[in-house]
């Protein structure tokens, strides 16, 4: 087996892919694609130190975080759809009012 | 560079078997969903007073090749303003899917690509729940109406009806107390019994779920020939419509092989524990036999010289194969003394198992799919709104509370004693009432919605124009 | 809502009734589509899927009958009607024979208007299996088809024995028949309506009770008795939505007025009513047919024409009903031997008005299985 | 060997089409990379031995949240490529934030090498005879140790579920 | 109508029997020919297919509408009543309310290019309660524009179309009125008796089509 470091560079570099992309996109849909990717990385963290230490604990929180995830998704593109329906836009720096 | 080639030659000699399965599953498969076509139009043909394909080889055995060359040959179109990477790549996601989702399928004891994974089932439905993005994005890349409409639909579709053979899967989980397939088998041998009979609704609510999941009459709505032309295939043709078409009956193949498994028993015979009924084995033997000789009879008649060398080469296979069911038979059933120490009667004695396994395995996956396409002729078409009130409103509450009411019949088992079959007639008969209660509870609401529509229909302001 | 909306700025346009606002689909079926029935082509102003407007685009098909009738004499123009309504050819040449004899102050013999009344009725059987089967098939029934062409190839076997052709017959002459019935007519008849009875069953057996059939028909494509009036659809359209009306009783000719039969009427006028009426229709056309070949009378078959025709001056308009509806004829003679002007009232032109009240508010799905209903046919619609 | 094989492979094809995804123009592009990451990610679970994690990241992740994704992204006709960033400042934030980000990272992987035996770069691990099977174990954990966390996770999906029907309802309130 | 000039040297030559405007049949040009009514000329040995039409029916709609009645004919013992074109849709709704003509069975257009009122426009009504035909008839002239029946009967919205796409006669009150059989950009009306039937808007057929002809 590999050492441990391995699995935390490449969450790293998920984690700073996904932080460049919900800096710069002005796009909402590819910015909570970016999140997801983020918690993704955040994933592969916890199962990695998981195995290395022997205990399920860690897949049991990759468990939840994929669960809440989905309830992110679910909701962020709920608030996507309604904004759209209102706004005819999805980009982030035009929803710029706080009650529509 | 040595350590690398040696490196491979040991991968190889560990999992020589798993990679014999899985090369025959990639070539074999495509040419069984040929064949599952052809018998398609010959059961269709039957059920509708004709003859269905009779030119291309006897009673039309060669039509499936002659199709295959057909598509292959034909022109490979991309629309032009197709998303072109997209395009490309949403057949060959269908396809890869509906055949990974295959390696942890047991066709028979033996022959199984992804042997020891625990998740077992698991696997082959998640696997194949990639198949709907193949379909949802070639119908977004071919920039085309009915193509999108029917992908929209067709996830939709996937995505609720996924649901109800997700919770049908787990009674039937529940049942084994394994995911693993090959434990799944093995316990209802243990327990002699398939678990049709133990959770007949799980059983059923499998079943229409998964004709859903696999886009067939009455649920193919998504390739709705007399609204959406061709669905998401619409702009398809040639080689990657045929991937599209091979990965629909590959999912049958899948869908029916999960069931089996489940529900029906696996590769186990029927009565694996009544003993004198073994002669019932003698069957695949008997049968590959009959084919073959048939084979030969009509290969002098056949017009074409490529056609009767064709029919020689199906007779020959057949014939020995069934001459290996035959000795396999005759090794497996005979206790000579002095041929227990010959290796070779060793090996083929061994083989007797996988054999047989998979022969009434596909047997009764053949089954299966030959209820999709009785159904398929026999009914009409669903609109999208029924389609989903029936997953929504019927069958994923009927397959949640069939989930609980075997977990109730287990409880009954395990903590009250009870024998594990008046425990889950009990169950099964609540969940049957409540089947009713919910289907008589639809149909009030489906004849308001349906009414409210037509009022709908009669408030729509219209000039008469047009 | 009003005022919410007045926060939002103006940039944005107010489409409520559409999907997400996005702008409404236009999804064009026909005029190669597989279930418009033949060259039409419906322009679908779509919300998501469901329907907010349409309209027909029809003409690919025309010939120009009209204008070819103005240069034919009476008997040459005949076979052309033959090929507006091609899966009814009898029904229209009877209508048109029927339409110069009135021009011509002249009257069938009895034996010819009870054989054309039995081969009008075997194709009205005809025509409404063909439109059984395909009708299902656009809702998805793959199997009634087939049936229904088992059936329909005995009536066209009848017809190509009777005068050599299966579709466009050409069956009638002005002034009657050309052809004396075929010496097993009435058993060849009687054999198919004894085994139909059966067959009609078979069909039902498939359809009536199916629970989707249901489903995808009831309370789908409602046309009210008013509406179906006002916008003159006629045939089984009209009864279906409960009007009690047949030409053949109404104002019978050829030789209805001799035989007893039902009309059928439906409930509602939805999609499963114009089903049930046009089952019930085979069986009566059956009954009919049972009851003509008990008794053909003897005599000609062919009243006193002349070779040439000439009909005094003057307008005549004769219908009947076709299986289709209404089918007239309005012809102007200027004392020539070649019409002045001959007027086909065509009923699948005019039932087809009514698809766009019929389809509106119904999702795309039910178009398909509405566009069959009123049963049109191409060559009629566009003539 | 093997393993580190799978590893890089699987690591190599997630970068590379997280990458992908964040600059492309088209959103269902970016979801395609999106589901090729995910893809990869459950590679990696499975390298791992973390089977049920690997099942449940293509049924849930893959098969679940980005068909939704996809499916909003073919709704609201994003299709369209949109307009890119509008001005220079946001993608120094962001080269920043990944700069702080990683040196950060960095930092703590050289300060973890001072503990002798138990660097991130040498932590190996526990023997493969120590694991449970997979499935079993985690859901023992799940209902009984994580009970709570695991119901109110439940809680949190239905929430979110209906708070997303509610949002995604057409509303037909007359004025 | 710019084909209007051509009216004369119509191609009714091909018809050598066809009589002139005096032979015409009278029912049809009644408006124009009041006089000329009474003749029925050819046929002297059989009686009259055409004769006056004087019962309760046209009674009631002579009273109603007075001259606007031109005249109440029989043939073939089918009624026709022959209406002014301007009254032709207050007598179309009178029919459908009074007479209870609730069907509008059929609508079609005459051309009688000889005559000054050149078209007769020609609907059939047909009654469910009285079981009973009528048919109503108005001439208009070439340029002449009609009364839609659409708001009457909503079916005359093709059978118009129709009318127009065949001899370009306009319906005032239509709701959409164009071509229907015919591609929109066709030229000429073929229904007009000065149309061969050899015609045909060959500019369109080789642009459209990319054929030289469509014959």
């Amino acid at each position: 087996m590999m050492p441990i470091g391995h699995y935390l560079f490449l969450s790293l570099a998920l984690l700073l892919i996904g932080a460049v992309g919900v800096i710069t996109r002005r796009n909402v849909i590819i910015v909570l694609m970016s999140i997801e990717l983020i918690l993704n990385a955040v994933n592969i963290n916890l199962v990695a130190f998981s195995r290395y230490y022997g205990d399920v604990a860690g897949q049991v929180f990759a468990l939840f975080i994929i669960a809440d995830a989905a309830a992110e998704a679910a909701v962020g593109l709920g608030i996507i759809i309604a904004f759209f329906r209102n706004r005819e836009t999805v980009l982030a720096d035009e929803m710029d009012l706080l009650k529509w | 560079m040595n350590a690398v080639l040696q490196g491979v030659l040991a991968f190889v000699q560990t999992w020589w078997v798993e990679l014999l399965c899985a090369v025959l599953i990639v070539l074999v498969v495509p040419l069984i969903a040929g064949y599952i076509v052809l018998v398609e139009l010959k059961v269709m043909a039957d059920m509708q007073a004709r003859l269905g394909p009779m030119r291309v080889g006897p009673h039309g055995l060669l039509q499936p090749i002659a199709d295959a060359v057909k598509l292959l040959i034909k022109e490979d179109l991309i629309p032009d303003n197709a998303d072109q990477f997209i395009f490309w790549f949403a057949p060959v996601l269908s396809m890869t899917a509906a055949l990974t989702s295959m390696g942890a399928i047991a066709f028979g004891p033996w022959f199984q690509v992804a042997r020891d994974i625990n998740i077992g089932l698991l696997f082959v439905v998640g696997v194949s729940a990639l198949g709907p993005f193949g379909i949802v994005l070639g119908g977004w890349a071919s920039n085309n109406h009915y193509s999108i409409i029917g992908a929209i639909r067709s996830t939709a579709q996937l995505i609720s009806y996924e649901t109800t053979a997700g919770f049908a899967l787990v009674s039937g989980f529940l049942l084994a107390g394994t995911l693993k397939v090959s434990d799944i088998v093995q316990a209802q041998y243990a327990g002699h019994v398939w678990y049709v009979f133990l959770t007949p609704v799980g059983f059923f609510t499998y079943l229409i779920a998964s004709i859903a999941e696999t886009n067939r009459a009455p649920f193919d709505l998504p390739e709705a020939e007399s609204e959406l032309v061709a669905g998401y295939m619409t702009e398809y043709s040639g080689f990657r419509w045929s991937l599209y078409f091979l990965a629909e009956y590959a999912n049958m193949i899948v869908v029916g092989a999960v069931g089996t498994t489940l529900f029906l028993g696996g590769w186990l015979r029927p009565f694996p524990h009544v003993a004198w009924l073994g002669w019932v084995d003698a069957l695949p033997a008997l049968l590959l036999a009959a084919v073959g000789v048939y084979c030969v009879m009509r290969a002098g008649k056949q017009p074409a010289r490529v056609q009767a060398m064709f029919m020689w080469v199906v007779a020959l296979l057949c014939i020995v194969v069934a001459l290996i069911f035959g000795l396999v038979e005759v090794a497996h059933a005979s206790n000579f003394a002095a041929l227990q120490a010959s290796h070779s009667f060793l090996l083929l004695r061994s083989m007797y198992p996988g054999l047989y396994g998979a022969f009434w395995f596909l047997l009764k996956v053949s089954a299966y799919i030959y209820i999709f396409m009785w159904l398929r002729f026999t009914l009409p078409r669903f609109r999208f709104d029924q389609l989903m009130r029936l997953g929504w409103h019927i069958l994923i509450p009927l397959s949640l509370v069939n989930v609980i009411s075997v977990g109730v019949g287990l409880a009954l088992e395990s903590s009250l004693g009870w024998n594990r079959w008046p425990a889950m007639i009990l169950t099964s008969i609540a969940t049957l009432f409540v089947g009713m209660l919910l289907i008589r509870w639809n149909d009030k609401h489906a004849a308001a919605a349906s009414a409210s529509i037509a009022a709908d229909n009669s408030q729509v302001e219209d000039s008469y124009a047009g | 809502m009003n005022d919410l909306a007045n926060t939002i700025d103006d940039r944005t346009p107010q489409r409520p009734d559409t999907l997400l606002g996005a702008d409404e689909l236009v999804i064009n079926m026909g005029p190669q589509h597989p279930s418009t029935h033949g060259v039409l082509r419906v322009k679908l102003k779509l919300d998501g899927e469901r329907v907010i407007g349409s309209e027909c685009v029809i003409g690919y098909l025309h010939r120009g009958v009209e204008k070819i009738a103005e240069n034919r004499s009476y008997q040459q123009f005949a076979p052309y009607v033959d090929r507006m309504d091609y899966v009814a050819a009898v029904s229209n040449g009877l209508g048109y024979c029927e339409a110069v004899e009135k021009l011509l102050m002249v009257e069938a013999p009895p034996r010819a208007r009870v054989i054309r009344t039995i081969l009008t009725e075997l194709q009205r059987i005809a025509s409404h299996l063909l439109w059984l089967g395909t009708h299902a098939l656009d809702i998805g029934a793959l199997t009634p088809l087939f049936y229904c062409m088992r059936e329909r190839e005995e009536i066209l076997k009848i017809f190509e024995k009777y005068c050599g052709a299966r579709l466009t017959t050409h069956a009638f002459r002005i002034g009657g028949l050309q052809y004396e019935a075929y010496d097993t007519l009435e058993k060849d008849v009687e054999r198919f309506c004894r085994g139909f009875e059966a067959r009609i069953q078979e069909y039902s057996d498939l359809l009536t009770g199916n629970s989707i059939w249901l489903g995808r028909t009831r309370n789908v494509g409602l046309l009210k008795a008013e509406d179906c009036i006002a916008l003159g659809a006629s045939g089984p359209v009209l009864r279906a939505s409960g009007v009690k009306w047949d030409l053949r009783k109404a104002m019978p000719y050829a030789a209805y007025d001799q035989y007893k039969f039902e009309i059928p009427v439906g409930a509602n006028g939805d999609t499963y009513d114009r089903y049930l009426v046009r089952i019930e229709e085979m069986r009566q056309s059956r009954l009919i047919c049972l009851q003509a070949i008990e008794n053909i009378p003897a005599g000609p078959i062919m009243a006193r024409v002349g070779k040439v025709l000439k009909p005094p001056p003057g307008e005549v308009y004769h219908a009947i009903e076709a299986p289709k509806g209404i089918l007239g004829y309005y012809i102007v003679s200027d004392g020539g031997t070649q019409p002045y002007r001959v007027r086909i009232r065509p009923p699948s032109f005019i039932n087809l008005q009514a698809l766009d009240k019929m389809i509106r508010g119904h999702l795309v799905t039910d178009v398909v299985a509405i566009i069959g209903t009123p049963d049109i046919v191409l060559g009629e619609v566009d003539r | 060997m093997l393993d580190s094989i799978v590893f890089y492979f699987f690591a190599g094809i997630a970068v590379l089409s997280a990458a992908l995804m964040v600059t492309r123009r088209n959103a269902i592009h970016s979801a395609v990379f999106l589901i090729t990451t995910l893809l990869s990610t459950a590679g990696i679970f499975l390298q791992l031995r973390a089977e049920f994690l690997f099942i449940g990241q293509i049924i849930l992740y893959v098969g679940g949240i980005m068909v939704l994704f996809i499916f909003v992204i073919m709704l609201v006709r994003l299709d369209v490529p949109l307009p890119q960033i509008r001005s220079r400042a946001r993608q120094w934030v962001a080269c920043i934030v990944a700069l702080v980000v990683f040196l950060e990272a960095a930092f703590i992987v050289w300060m973890s090498q001072k503990v002798p035996g138990q660097g991130l770069l040498v932590l190996r691990a526990a023997p493969a005879e120590k694991l449970p099977p997979n499935t079993e174990d985690l859901g023992k954990s799940l209902f009984g140790a994580y009970l709570l966390p695991f119901e109110i996770a439940s809680i949190l999906l239905l929430v979110a579920m209906i708070g997303a029907v509610v949002m995604g309802k057409k509303r037909t309130d007359a004025p | 109508m710019a084909d209007e000039s051509k009216a004369p040297q119509s191609p009714e030559s091909p018809k050598p029997a066809a009589p002139g405007p005096s032979a015409a049949p009278p029912a049809a040009g009644a408006p124009a020919s009041l006089a000329t009514k009474p003749v029925a000329p050819a046929a002297a040995a059989s009686p009259p297919v055409q004769v006056p039409l004087d019962n309760e029916l046209s009674r009631r709609y002579r009273e109603r509408f007075g001259a606007a009645i031109l005249d109440a004919l029989e043939d073939r013992k089918q009624a026709i009543l022959v209406v002014e074109a301007l009254q032709f849709r207050e007598v179309a709704r009178y029919s459908r309310d009074a007479e209870k003509f609730d069907l509008l069975e059929d609508f079609t257009a005459v051309d009688w290019p000889r005559r000054e009122k050149r078209f007769d426009l020609v609907a059939q009504l047909y009654s469910f309660p009285n079981n009973t035909r009528l048919r109503l008839k108005c001439a208009l002239r070439a340029e002449e524009q009609a009364d839609s029946l659409f708001s009457v009967w909503p079916a005359a919205n093709w059978l118009e179309r129709e009318i127009f796409d065949m001899y370009g006669i306009v319906f005032r009150g239509h709701p959409e009125l164009k071509r229907i059989l015919l591609p929109d950009e066709w030229q000429g009306h073929p229904l007009r008796k000065d149309y061969d039937i050899l015609q045909q808007d060959t500019a369109w057929v080789r642009e459209n089509l990319g054929i030289e002809s469509g014959q």
